[in-house]
């Protein structure tokens, strides 16, 4: 077995997304690379829930259209799901709510055996397809130990149960690699931000970005972080600003209504050239749209949100990998150049769960403090950065402004202050250029020197290397899409006679993008129903175009 | 900047002559002198700001400084609080700043009772703007958006804070410098969220100094701990144009302020990484 | 006399830009041309004030470098502004306040005399000019009678005065035309409006948008709208929505940092198709930045601005009949296609004073309502325009969503219906963009045939025309941005060689449009620094690049 | 959608199984109908909601609606309301919508009088972002953001509103549903702003049906008119886990509202637009 799909489906309140994590992180442990897919609608109870897990011997951040095994809690997961498995697959099901050709299992059973409560359902499920695929009671033991803190006992013991009771059918074994860390896009960025050197995290709920708060709050005592959530965005991004100048390293998140509210305080940053963090995670649009469905189509929002103009940097790693790295760098650049620095999300990637190798050296992050003297807030520079204080240091006055100001930070109105301060803000876009156009930032992958090329960025970057796999394409996907990575990503094009486009958005974004670099796509390849595409799914339209 | 001792700052001051700012501006240079003398370092001041004529102080003072955006001092002012405690945070804002484009975060901060201190230069009218009415302008008012006159009565900020759960709550009137200046003082000195709604003369716009003048007076504050008594004081003046005006501080309490202390800790933020990493393992 | 100048200076509180506009009014009165530009700071008493009022027989919308009689309150304006004067100008100067090369007037000394109040200064200053130009006591009384309703008589006596008082320098005639209507950008924008139809406004004062509040809360009554000033630009867009809803044509107003405040509700009116008319008038940026001083540095932020995709129209008037027409064609083009249109102003083009020539003639608005049985505010169509209804209707729903949602309104997260509703704005951007396409819509100025072409949006028109005048240049100006009218455009660009683009912008922002579109602009000519430039400034600048 | 006859709409309802929402459906649609009854025709309804799960509500009734924004049901209905003074206007509201991100709005409502009835669903969480504390969650609430539980106490609305200017402000319980479905007639038929602080069982995320069960109870209206016994019974119950909850009309006052009744007038808008060119030449 070297790539393995796992659906489970039920409603909202089965415990649907908790079950297909345990169930991945059985296959982390076991030293696959791992990705779950969760999907479910703006609902609380009831609906329909369901995840794709996806195990393999390679990195995987897409899932297939076809599955290995379904686990059905309901009649619905029967009825959507079964045109999805393989001919040898099998369908696990709950007995007392669906019907269904394969093994019916009646998880009351089991849960009433041990008076254990409902929910608990999801933990004989999880039992019987261990026993299906002759997973090692020790490799699941310690799992569910781990991720099942409350009653354990009762929940080990109806695993047990489930797991001796069914027919085994294969035998999966340990791959002989290291268990891997298995976590949310969200969480991964999340790290990243830690190792960056974070000192606080602001932010009010939103789907699909609340999993960076979620994550960042459980963490906060043993990391040291202030995190806090407010009465709203627009509190969000000003409570960073304050902490920012008070010297304290701050990241905020959000998804698109919220961003919205946050421009306002974006520009604000522009201008006094306060640090800031911002994670942005996409979901279907426009306004309230699909909450917990992916989209692409923020990205020429993000750009050019906030009136005037400032440097700001945007990031949108498509890996957990990327991800720890990048946000760990946004930090870094936030404070570097003293501008807004973004990761630019979606729902895929925020709440796709993900294995991931990283090495978690914290980048180092230097003080980069060396004030003039006397002390000029905004002090002009070769590369227009100025020395950045936090208050209170003795004998020196820190002024930020979101008025044009001077040196010092008081509101001027001179013609000639206000041309230099435009002056200073893009001498620091042109630092930052120079700094982040390498080809560490613009991933090529497919055919390297094919001359069909899809350029794609973010989450979907997943499905397209597969997708491409067994195609005559190149892949060529920047990380960084502000300031724009142009002489790497105009080498990595050499030679590319067709140019696609794969976006989730409905009329194209990063087309734009590369339109002004000159770059004029033949096709876009778009999708916009909030759905990832399988990695079939997209193979086909990519084959119908090339 | 820091070759000079004055506190007050070298930029042009553009407040119209007779504008109520000055008094302001005076009463806290005072009070900073006064605490100054008393061992507070100058540099633990923070002085945040609005948008308005009000907001234009912080360029005027030679102090640390936050000059924010319309309506978001209190944000501003509560992040710094957060990330260091020690220091005073003292919020200028404007009566449309704050009781119109911001009035949410007012009430939160009051909810909350972080430790900053907010005066509110309340002339009841947009200055900067060139006279529009504002939340606390009077039944009737004729501004540039309202020519006819505007249709609502004025919001009691006394009462609406004190049902917001504010912990020192105060009004102040320009032309009564000392009085001002012990109230900014007491206000300062107040651990937990402390709001002075100053009547302000606008000399432009708004010009209430007679009135003024007549009807405020400065009410007992024997009872300041007492919140209904609080209540009806403030009950007194529903800033209509009708008085009396009682001025002072009508009411003070103590409840626990954020941010809490942090204790300090030396965390190893490799290893609590690494750890986080082991624990999704 | 075909083209003069008159510069009048002093501290704010002096009167200056109301004895401006009087200026203006009396030359406008006598058939000329008439263009006011005020630049001020942002303080409400003392600073430096000035405005430079142009009057001449042809339409102007911009000044020159040089001005024929300095009017100076005050020694800065004589310090500031000498340099400007033309070889036989003259500065008239308060002899109390200023000393100067020139004729010096006692200001005080008349309004001593009549026992006037010390802002009648500017009264006496008027009476002066009029006389030193001679122009007949018979056309300044009534435009004094008309402008100044409060002490009229006292006005009348101190102006009479200086006017008999001063030497008679020319005799400047009527032109023989008749009076013009001498109105702000602002009030031309209110003005074009309400010829639309318009039944609502609402705003929060902002600079330089507020002209428009203020103008229509004064003619409220008259024309029988709604005129409102809520708490907040959150609240403003908001409210909007909700009268549109229930039936009124509504338009609202911000600049800069308020509309960013409203983009969520922006994106709101894309997801829920309802109309609203969008002021946005731009100044110096980011942030506060200069509040007074002029700007083009919102263009692509407005473009993009909310979550999602969805249609929007952006125009940008450069003349008061531009003005008159767009607004008037922004209040249909909302209603008729059910989506936010944005009329894109700037400081300069909203504070600045024109006369105009408009036939008030109203764009006839026919109520674009044909429900569907059972009514469906969601019913799609062809061009994607669904009926609209507002409620109450006897035995009708009508719905309104912020979610992705069915035809009837009500939420949905069905893949299938969330492209539909995708595709169903697409079909009405496309049908927008048909409409919009033609030569009305893409200005065509200076040598029509010249291969050297200067691309530019708005205000800066005025000047770039003046500029080019004696250049073999051609100068294509659109004036809808979104969605851009390519084919008109391509149509005007055939045969360029060299492309310029002038604009007020630190980096440029139509350039990224006209690069969308394939055009590469060779040289940006950029200014930064709030001030529009004069005709001379520019036409030497121009001159450098051809 | 027009065929059927019924209130209740066609779209699937998704609240979890004892969720207090069925209950505010339910009274909402007996007050509808009892005023259907009563002559009130149901297109003169339109119901506004934020976004949460309050805001489902919208869907599921066959009437005329606006599914707005998070915290943005009160300036959407002030803006229906101005454009048709006939309609009758209710906003469904969360806690978290109403409360946190659209407080000033509330304030700015009550202070105008705007004629509208906000009922707020306060589950005292967000339910739909699947729990975090709210500014009416009690102090130590332990949530998705807060899970060592919260460090300030909770916002007594009943207070702030009374503060803010309210003419009708009440309490109910999503239990005891005669009783909210009187407070509702009542506060539909108000006129002017009407609040109701819903006190709403998440049955997911905070379930305080004992304790609500326990404490809540019905106080007198004898006295409804009076401005300082409505402060007392506002103080009784501060939001935290102590009881006795008081329910009921705790304040209701005539004052003017808005909006003002417009003349009908046949206006010529081309020559008023002549007129205005006129006054300019
Ligand atoms: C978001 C936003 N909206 C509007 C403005 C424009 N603006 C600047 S100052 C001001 C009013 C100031 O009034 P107030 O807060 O009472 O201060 P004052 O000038 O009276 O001191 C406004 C509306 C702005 N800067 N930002
Ligand atoms: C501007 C914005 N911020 C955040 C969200 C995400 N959001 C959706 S519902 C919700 C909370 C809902 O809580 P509440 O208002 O109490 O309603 P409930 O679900 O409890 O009924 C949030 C934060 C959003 N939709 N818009
Ligand atoms: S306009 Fe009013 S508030 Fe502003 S500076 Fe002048 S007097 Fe002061
Ligand atoms: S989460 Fe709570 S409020 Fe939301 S539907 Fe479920 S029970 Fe009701
Ligand atoms: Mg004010
Ligand atoms: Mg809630």
């Amino acid at each position: 077995m070297t790539d393995f799909s796992v659906l489970i489906g039920g409603k909202a309140g089965d415990g649907i997304s908790q079950a297909g994590q345990i169930i991945g992180s059985v296959f982390a442990s076991m030293g696959y690379h791992v990705y779950q897919y969760t999907d479910y609608p703006s609902l609380i109870r009831g609906g329909h829930n369901f995840c794709i897990i996806r195990a393999a011997d390679h990195p995987v951040t897409a899932f297939r259209s076809h599955v290995d095994v379904i686990l059905a809690f309901d009649q619905q997961t029967v009825n959507f799901h079964s045109h999805r498995l393989v001919p040898d697959g099998e369908i696990i099901f709950d007995s007392n709510r669906a019907k269904a050709k394969g093994i019916g299992v009646s998880l009351a059973s089991y849960v009433d055996r041990f008076q254990g409560l409902p929910i608990m359902g999801n933990t004989a499920m999880i039992g019987a397809l261990s026993g299906y695929l002759g997973i090692s009671w020790e490799v699941i033991e310690p799992v569910l130990t781990k991720k099942m803190t409350k009653k354990t006992e009762d929940n080990l013991k109806i695993a047990r149960a489930a797991f001796d009771e069914i027919l085994k059918k294969t035998s999966i074994d340990k791959t002989g690699e290291n268990s891997r860390p298995f976590m949310s896009g969200n969480e991964w960025i999340g790290l990243g931000l830690l190792a960056g050197g974070l000192d606080a995290y602001v932010a009010y709920p939103m789907t699909p970005s609340s999993g960076v708060l979620h994550f960042l709050a459980d963490v906060a005592k043993e990391t040291d972080i202030i995190v806090y959530h407010p009465e709203s965005e627009i509190a969000v991004i000003l409570m960073a600003m304050g902490l920012a100048y008070a010297g304290k390293k701050t990241a905020i998140g959000t998804s698109g209504g919220g961003f919205c509210l946050m421009t306002e305080g974006l520009s604000f940053a522009g201008q006094a050239e306060i640090p800031v963090v911002i994670i942005v995670s996409q979901r279907t649009g426009p306004s309230t749209g699909l909450p917990t469905y992916t989209g692409q189509s923020d990205l020429l929002f993000v750009r050019h949100a906030g009136q005037g103009e400032f440097p700001r940097w945007i990031a949108a790693p498509a890996t957990p990998s990327e991800a720890f790295r990048l946000s760990a760098m946004a930090v870094k650049i936030a404070w570097k150049f003293q501008i807004p620095a973004f990761i630019l999300s979606d729902k895929s990637f925020s709440e796709g769960i993900f294995t991931g190798d990283i090495n978690p050296g914290i980048p180092d992050n230097p003080v980069e403090v060396s004030p003039s003297f006397p002390y000029r807030r905004y002090e002009d520079a070769a590369d227009g950065i100025s020395p950045i204080l936090a208050p209170p240091v003795h004998g020196e006055v820190i002024k930020v402004n979101s008025y044009t100001h001077d040196f010092r930070g008081i509101t001027t109105e001179d013609p000639g202050m206000t041309v230099t301060m435009a002056m200073k803000r893009k001498k620091k876009n042109d630092a930052l250029k120079d700094l982040i156009d390498n080809p560490e930032n613009v991933c090529i992958s497919g055919k390297k020197d094919a001359t069909i090329c899809i350029v794609c960025w973010g989450s979907v970057r997943g499905q397209v290397t597969e997708a491409a796999n067994d195609l005559d394409v190149r892949i060529v996907s920047p990380l960084i899409l502000e300031p724009f990575p142009i002489i790497t990503f105009q080498n990595a094009m050499k030679g590319v006679t067709k140019l696609l486009v794969v976006e989730e958005s409905a009329n194209g974004q990063i087309d734009k993008i590369l339109k002004e670099h000159g770059f004029f796509p033949d096709e876009l390849l778009l999708r916009c129903d909030g759905r990832p595409s399988t990695v079939e799914e997209l193979q086909e339209k990519i084959r119908r175009h090339i | 900047m820091n070759s000079d001792n004055s506190l007050i700052s070298d930029a042009k001051n553009t407040w119209c002559p007779g504008c109520g700012n000055f008094a302001i501006q005076h009463a806290v240079k005072s009070v900073i002198e006064e605490l100054e003398k008393e061992g507070v370092q100058r540099e633990e001041f923070v002085l945040v700001s609005g948008i308005g004529c009000h907001a234009k102080i912080v360029d005027y003072f030679n102090l640390n400084s936050f000059y924010s955006l319309h309506g978001r001092t209190i944000p501003v002012a509560t992040g710094i609080k957060m990330a260091n405690p020690d220091l005073k945070v003292i919020c200028f804002a404007g009566d449309g700043d704050l009781y119109a484009e911001g009035l949410d975060h007012l009430i939160h901060a009051a909810k909350r009772n972080i430790d900053i201190t907010v005066i509110c230069h309340n002339n009841r009218v947009y200055g900067l703007t060139t006279g529009q009415y504002t939340p606390t302008s009077p039944y009737g008012f004729r501004g540039k958006s309202t020519p006819d006159g505007i249709h609502e009565p004025p919001l009691n900020i006394i009462e609406m804070l004190l049902g917001s759960g504010a912990s020192f709550v105060a009004r102040a009137y320009s032309k009564k410098i000392p009085h001002l200046r012990r109230i900014i003082r007491e206000a300062i000195m107040h651990p937990g969220f402390a709001h002075i709604d100053v009547l302000q003369i606008c000399a432009t716009f708004f010009n209430m100094t007679r009135f003024y003048d007549e009807q405020t007076y400065e009410s007992s504050e024997a009872n300041v701990s007492q919140f209904d008594v609080a209540c009806r004081t403030g009950q007194q003046w529903d800033y209509s144009d009708q008085g009396p005006i009682p001025l002072g501080i009508f009411y003070k309490t103590f409840r626990t302020p954020l941010p809490e202390k942090r204790e300090e800790r030396e965390i190893d933020r490799l290893k609590a990484v690494r750890t986080i990493l082991q624990n999704y393992s």
